[in-house]
């Protein structure tokens, strides 16, 4: 059989390996447990690189290297925006068609044409969880974000969305990326009284010290709604105990969601790794080997990098979270966006439960 | 066990550095031994080969009868050997008090240091830092004797004091060897001094011990006192 | 050996070396670029470390304002490499410059956190000023012009290590000379005691300025090589982490020598690199352990070990 | 006749601690004066109000008839006001000879030059010679000065003043730690420096003093207590009782 | 308005307490040893794993589990001192950075291998949990952990190391160890005791400062900056100093958050140099009392 070589680049190690790093191996282990191999004479080998932060020059150096020495013939992974854009220019100039399995900011994709997102884009959950702000009736919110490119990202483009809804937007603070400690900023939003706090934070600790620190300020008790997109996440979500339980996000996966396609995806993935948590990353990479076996099988596992990217794009298929597609245009993914709250159940464990759905939503797009 | 400590043909330097060789001589209580020597001659190596700050390459120190050779300096101190360095080592960063507090092996007998240095006495509360340095030296000697050693070591304890009190030190210390029975090595730049002061002497030049003897023998051999200290008119000196 | 015959001799390394590189890695020169501009921003530490004595976790201030400015120059001004170098020393050495007049009469601790300080206020600027620099994201859509006119940059970084390697050269032999200068003679003066070198009517406070602005130039050039070869600028040029991460390799190759910092940064990104691609996830245990081991065994860093063990070989080929 | 260096009214207190107390005194071309005093009388402190280490609180110092009391220690040092320190300050990396070049390079302003030759660089080595020379310090020009024993640092001290070619200097003890047998080598090359070169030196070894001194200031409890020639001091009862005691 | 003070004052006084919990140990170490501990954070990391494990796998109550937590902290501590700290003492201070930077490596590593790479929460008790009304506002009640322990450490280091003569003896090993040894203090010991009070100092605010600083296998780097500040500003050596120095930092970077919410950082900074420029010792500096 003939070996189609597949480079991953993500944080494997880092500060970042938890919320990224491992779900995304087990995203694509899983699969391949799944799948088995794409046909029956091909057989892919994935090789992990790890890049544990935004760094464009190791970023650039390891997927030449990927690409020069081990003959990779596709790329995929990364979770920051400026690795997957420095990534961009071999990809482009090698001709590898890369799968993203994170990076959201919306120009990554446009990057090099063999480009190809699984995961999300901010505006593409933001503008839904905005319209779902409206739907429930709240007119005026105050917004906080994390004073960095996905925070920027949620933030325009929700205000953009709550605006032309009609509603108000008192106040938009942008945090910076070090703050610990949220209380006063929690505090003087109390002061303004919105109807709602509009939230995105990366994960990990921010988000558990913001959590605790809505609760544990009395914002609930004034009756000031929590709408957050990402924060609840699967990785997250047992850690932040019985402060999370009521809490209503909007994002694209639910380890919740009801569907045959996600109970095969966790059982498999708890036989395989049994302290995983299956997380909206997890998931992204999931469906982006899926993705590369598309491409590999459409070219027989030959270097034929345009007719992989055209077997791709406009492609659909029934993801564990929801029915998704590759947009044929931008190739970048096209899928439902749930508004769910958090639920504690019967043996203690929190999840996201989905209360309504966005179907098909596409990037909104950010300009700022 | 007999009061006393002991060099046994010790070379002893710095890393693989030997900068004293075949030092051999023995110390009692009550007895004061002087060393004499040019610059880098070595004298300083000798009492740090005693503390441990020296490597002792060959041969072995002993207090008391008991090869210390390996032993942390605390013990040595523990066991009774004090030092006086030739610089002074003040802590830098305490107040005089706790200068002396630190070394005091009971309570607290800084009156005792004061009795000495009445000028420290007026300086209690001052940083070791911000001492002239005079006051370093007598605070470095007091805080030595705070340590109530059997035997101790001056490295050129009289350098920087005025004259007053270099002979109010000197007569401090005989009086000590004398109601106490402490045992005193003492480094110093002044052949008189040395032979004034101490029953026995000993001589190095270049890292070899030339002279070990009484006091009146050396005052014989002006071979020696031309020859490893350079003194041609001892005898004038003296007088 | 006379001073002519060791000058040509240390002269002749670098070239060995990157010859030697380049034969055994042939397919990673994007990665061997990225040692050599590694050399030199821990070349240009090893001036503020090792001449000034200060210990510095904002180094990266000056290699990011490098590459930021040589990146917006090739953007917005004139795409040619070799005025984009000058620009990145011109910025390197203004934000060292400036910084130097509020750093250079602290030390020590002290020191250490006002440079940490200047480096997170210029890191939350540049975030903040997303219009201009990208942000987060980092700032893109950088196209060099062939260097001279003639030589394309490729996407393999052929031309990207030659380049920086060549650059590197230079700079080692220009600071060698300094360091042997009265220039660098009264550097290592004012390290060990300042206040002496005052007493003598020396500047100190001016010497070290000037020492700092020069480090920041190299620094502010290794940022410009970097944002030319990987076309991407990014805030981690600008982070502390990054600042420690090149004092990490400095302190291992040795400090003060110029050649522990070429060695600390060949060696260390070496091993990293090698050992993240043994074992993408436990690495920074090895590489934790070899520091602490090379604490323990090498006192002098990797140089002083290698410079014992040579003169060890040495002195047994005589006897 | 014009003073070198003028001192006019001097004080200093540390918080309450009056060290330095209205002090005056002058030095011409060609003095060699002994500042005397028991420990903590302020000499060092005096020192170090002249040469610019330490603000007075109160009082000026001229140099050459204009005030320097403002100035820097560095300023003071170019103008060839010169001091050693009573501990040894020397730059513990370097060897002796490199130590001195290092002074040298600072009289010469040559703290910015990037690369040696040219005539300047070789005055730097001819002066480096001399002292080396003059302090017998030849054979230890290439150890380094943290390896030397103590007395030997006192020497490289000296000559690190000794290369500046000052003309007002001030030792701080220059012969603490050298023995009675080398003192000699300091104070000759003391003594062979220029004729209307003025010196201050503080000393407790009274051969030194005596021998060398032309004029003695006594200070006592920061203040000046009398000055005088040599036979006039060691005649004084109050000095000999307060500080001489029975010797000499 | 005035109320909008009082808040800024009791957020920021009460986040000076965590920061000053979790720098205190730093104190010791860094400010009284001068070993340049960058593996402070290490031990806070220790003792906020102990906590997590003793209350949630144990079942221990909070506070027991508090003071065991500082007692692991400080016996691994121990254990480092004897087998790797002691040799580097007397060693440049650069060797002391690659040291503890090696350490934090293999402490991450091994954290993330054992704890796995998410944030382990602590659970409060009870008592601690929810808000406490101050009458015109609320504040979390679990702020009152690091108010009571930070005055309890503060109190008990300054009677340790200012009023007993093991804090003497100690600042005199510091200062000259050769001379120390010579006069007969065991040296060895003074260091190996202060640098686990130390490290156990650490655990205890690993613990205290959780809710904030949540106890994760970065932890010991992605707060280093901030501990140093602390011990930076405060002036090294000096409690009252850190103390002070963690209430002004605390105080100026939540008024920025309220005043001025995007720069809350950039204030923080600019105060740090600032402080640093004027008084280059820090803010406090021991000195002759005349
Ligand atoms: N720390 C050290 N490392 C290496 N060599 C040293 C060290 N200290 C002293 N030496 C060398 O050892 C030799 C003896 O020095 P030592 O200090 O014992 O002399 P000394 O007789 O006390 O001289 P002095 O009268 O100047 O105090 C000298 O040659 C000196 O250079
Ligand atoms: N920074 C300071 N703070 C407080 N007191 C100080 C300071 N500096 C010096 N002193 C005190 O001032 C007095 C004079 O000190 P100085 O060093 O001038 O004495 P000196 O005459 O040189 O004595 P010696 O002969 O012992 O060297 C001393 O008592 C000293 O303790
Ligand atoms: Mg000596
Ligand atoms: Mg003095």
């Amino acid at each position: 059989a003939e070996t189609v070589k597949v480079g991953v680049i993500g944080p494997f190690s880092g500060p970042f390996s938890g919320s990224f790093g491992e779900p995304f191996r087990q995203g694509v282990e899983t699969y391949v447990a799944m799948n088995g191999q794409p046909t029956e004479d091909i057989e892919v080998e994935f090789i992990y690189r790890d890049l544990q932060a935004p760094d464009p020059g190791r970023a650039r150096a390891l997927a030449q290297e990927l690409v020069a020495r081990d003959g990779v013939q596709y790329l995929a992974g990364f979770v920051f925006t400026p690795n997957a854009i420095a990534a961009a220019g071999i990809s482009a100039q090698a001709k590898i068609p890369t799968v993203i399995f994170n990076a959201s900011a919306s120009a990554v994709v446009s990057q090099s044409p063999y480009y190809v997102r699984t995961s999300n884009t901010l505006p593409q959950v933001s503008v839904p969880t905005a319209q779902n702000a409206l739907e429930k009736g709240y007119r005026t919110v105050v917004t906080a974000v994390s004073d960095y490119g996905p925070g920027v990202d949620a933030e325009t483009s929700f205000v953009k969305a709550f605006e032309a809804g009609g509603g108000e937007v008192l106040e938009t603070i942008r945090m910076p990326l070090s703050t610990t400690d949220f209380g006063p900023y929690l505090q003087s939003i109390q002061l303004q009284e919105p109807d709602a706090l509009f939230v995105f934070l990366p994960y990990g600790p921010p988000t558990y010290s913001f959590v605790n620190a809505y609760r544990n300020n009395g914002l609930d008790d004034a009756g000031i709604a929590f709408v957050g997109t990402s924060e609840t996440q699967e990785v997250d979500l047992q850690s932040l105990g019985e402060a999370a339980i009521g809490l209503e996000t909007g994002y694209f996966y639910s380890a919740a969601h009801e569907s045959p396609e996600n109970e095969a995806f966790k059982e498999k993935l708890a036989e395989l790794f049994p302290d995983a948590e299956p997380n909206p990353a997890t998931v992204s990479a999931f469906d982006g080997t899926h993705a590369l076996y598309e491409m590999i099988r459409a070219t027989e596992g030959q270097p034929d990098p345009d007719a992989a990217i055209a077997a791709i794009s406009g492609a659909s298929w029934e993801s564990p979270r929801g029915p998704i597609t590759i947009d044929a245009e931008t190739r970048d993914i096209i899928q439902n966006v749930y508004i769910r709250v958090v639920e504690q159940e019967e043996n203690g464990r929190l999840v996201n439960r989905e209360i309504k759905t966005y179907e098909a939503q596409p990037d909104y797009g950010v300009q700022d | 066990m007999a009061k006393e400590i002991a060099w046994n043909s010790v070379d002893a330097g710095y890393g693989r550095t030997v900068a004293v060789e075949g030092i051999t001589v023995r110390l009692s209580a009550g007895e004061k031994l002087g060393i004499l020597g040019r610059n880098g001659a070595g004298k300083t190596t000798i009492l740090r080969a005693m503390m441990g700050d020296a490597k002792v390459h060959h041969g072995t120190v002993e207090i008391y009868g008991v090869d210390v050779t390996g032993m942390p300096a605390y013990q040595r101190n523990q066991l009774g050997v004090a030092v006086v360095p030739q610089t002074r080592d003040v802590f830098r960063s305490l107040t005089v008090r706790e200068n002396l507090i630190v070394a005091s092996a009971e309570r607290d007998r800084t009156k005792l240091a004061v009795k000495l240095f009445p000028r420290l006495g007026e300086r209690m509360q001052n940083l070791g830092a911000d001492l002239s340095g005079g006051e370093q030296q007598m605070l470095s000697i007091a805080r030595a004797i705070m340590t109530k050693p059997d035997f101790l070591m001056l490295d050129e304890p009289l350098e920087g004091l005025s004259p007053t009190l270099a002979q109010d030190v000197m007569k401090s210390v005989r009086k000590m060897v004398e109601e106490t029975g402490l045992g005193c090595v003492l480094v110093e730049q002044h052949v008189a001094t040395v032979l004034d002061f101490c029953d026995r002497a000993l001589v190095v030049q270049r890292g070899q011990m030339v002279f070990s003897g009484t006091t009146d023998e050396l005052r014989g051999r002006p071979d020696v006192l031309e020859s490893a200290i350079g003194l041609s008119a001892v005898s004038s000196e003296n007088e | 050996m006379t001073n002519t015959q060791r000058t040509l001799g240390a002269a002749a390394v670098i070239p060995i070396v990157a010859v030697a590189l380049v034969v055994i890695f042939p397919n990673q020169q994007a990665f061997l670029a990225q040692i050599a501009i590694t050399a030199l921003l821990v070349l240009s530490l090893d001036l503020v470390v090792g001449f000034a004595g200060l210990a510095t976790l904002g180094h990266a201030a000056m290699y990011g304002a490098g590459a930021y400015a040589a990146a917006l120059y090739s953007l917005h001004v004139w795409a040619e490499p070799l005025t984009g170098l000058v620009v990145g020393i011109l910025a390197g050495g203004l934000v060292a410059l400036v910084s130097a007049l509020m750093l250079m009469r602290a030390h020590g601790l002290t020191f250490l956190m006002m440079t940490v300080a200047i480096t997170q206020i210029i890191y939350e600027i540049v975030n903040k000023s997303r219009a201009v620099t990208g942000g987060d994201d980092g700032l893109y859509g950088i196209m060099m012009q062939p260097l001279f006119g003639r030589f394309e940059f490729d996407f393999y970084g052929r031309l990207a290590f030659w380049y920086a390697a060549v650059v590197l050269w230079l700079v080692f032999l220009l600071l060698r000379h300094i360091a042997a200068s009265p220039f660098g003679l009264t550097a290592r003066a004012v390290r060990d005691d300042g206040g002496r070198v005052s007493s003598l009517g020396g500047g100190i406070f001016a010497h070290r300025v000037a020492l700092y602005t020069l480090s920041g130039g190299i620094a502010g050039l290794a940022g410009a090589l970097s944002a030319q070869t990987v076309q991407v600028v990014g805030l981690n040029t600008l982070s502390v982490t990054y600042s420690a991460e090149i004092l990490v390799m400095l302190v291992m190759g040795g400090t003060g020598r110029l050649w522990g910092a070429l060695l600390g940064a060949l060696v260390f990104m070496m091993i990293h690199h090698y050992a993240a691609e043994v074992d993408p996830v436990r690495w920074m245990l090895f590489i934790g352990a070899m520091l602490v081991m090379i604490v323990l065994f090498l006192p002098k860093g990797l140089f002083g070990g290698l410079e014992a063990a040579v003169n060890r070989l040495r002195e047994g080929a005589r006897t | 006749m014009n003073n070198l260096l003028e001192v006019r009214n001097l004080s200093k207190s540390f918080g309450g601690l009056q060290v330095t107390r209205n002090v005056d005194l002058t030095i011409a071309p060609g003095d060699r004066v002994a500042l005397i005093g028991p420990n903590g009388a302020g000499k060092t402190t005096l020192v170090n109000l002249i040469s610019g280490v330490l603000d007075p609180t109160g009082g000026e110092v001229m140099l050459d008839g204009s005030k320097v009391t403002a100035l820097s220690q560095r300023q003071r040092a170019h103008r060839g006001l010169i001091r050693t320190f009573q501990i040894t300050r020397l730059f513990h990396s370097m060897t002796v000879a490199d130590t001195l070049r290092v002074a040298a390079i600072q009289k010469n302003g040559m703290t910015y030059r990037f690369g040696w030759g040219g005539r300047s660089a070789d005055l730097i080595e001819k002066s480096v010679e001399r002292v080396l020379t003059d302090l017998r310090l030849q054979d230890r020009r290439d150890n380094d000065v943290s390896l030397l024993a103590y007395g030997e640092q006192r020497l490289v001290e000296l000559g690190v003043a000794l290369i500046m070619e000052p003309r007002v200097l001030m030792l701080d003890e220059p012969a603490a730690g050298v023995p009675q047998s080398e003192s000699h080598i300091i104070m000759d090359a003391i003594e062979n420096l220029p004729a209307e070169l003025g010196v201050l030196f503080i000393e407790h070894d009274m051969d030194l003093v005596f021998r060398f001194a032309r004029r003695i200031i006594v200070l006592v409890s920061g203040g000046v207590f009398c000055t005088g020639t040599p036979d006039e001091i060691a005649a004084n009862e109050d000095v000999r009782a307060m500080y001489l005691g029975e010797a000499s | 308005m005035l109320s909008l003070i009082a808040s800024i004052l009791i957020d920021g006084i009460s986040y000076g307490l965590v920061l000053f919990m979790v720098s205190v140990g730093l104190t010791v170490t860094l400010g009284l040893m001068r070993f340049v501990n960058l593996a402070h954070g290490t031990f806070a990391m220790v003792g906020g794993y102990a906590a997590a494990t003793f209350v949630t796998a144990l079942g221990l109550p909070y506070v027991l589990a508090l003071i065991l937590a500082a007692a692991v902290a400080g016996i691994i501590a121990f254990g480092l001192e004897i087998a790797l700290v002691r040799r580097v003492y007397a060693r440049p201070e650069l060797d002391q950075v690659l040291l503890t930077i090696g350490l934090v490596f293999m402490g991450i590593a091994l954290s993330g291998m054992i704890f796995g790479n998410s944030l382990v929460p602590i659970r409060l008790p009870e008592f601690l949990r929810g808000s406490t009304d101050l009458g015109f506002r609320s504040m979390p009640t679990q702020r009152f952990v690091p108010l009571v322990l930070g005055l309890l450490s503060l109190a008990g280091i300054w009677l340790l190391f200012e009023r007993t003569r093991f804090g003497v003896k100690l600042r005199a090993t510091v200062d000259n160890p050769r001379a120390a040894g010579e006069l007969g203090i065991n040296t060895r010991r003074v260091y190996a005791a202060a640098f686990a009070i130390g490290a156990a100092l650490a655990g205890l605010g690993g613990v205290a400062g959780a809710e904030l600083l949540p106890v994760e296998p970065y932890y010991p780097l992605k707060y280093l900056v901030l501990f140093l500040a602390v011990v930076a500003v405060g002036g090294p050596g000096n409690m009252a100093g850190s103390f002070v120095a963690a209430i002004l930092l605390g105080t100026v970077e939540t008024a920025g958050k309220y005043l001025a919410p995007e720069f809350a950082t950039i204030a923080l900074y600019a105060l740090m140099l600032i402080v640093l420029s004027w008084r280059p010792e820090g803010l406090f500096q021991r000195s002759s009392k005349t």
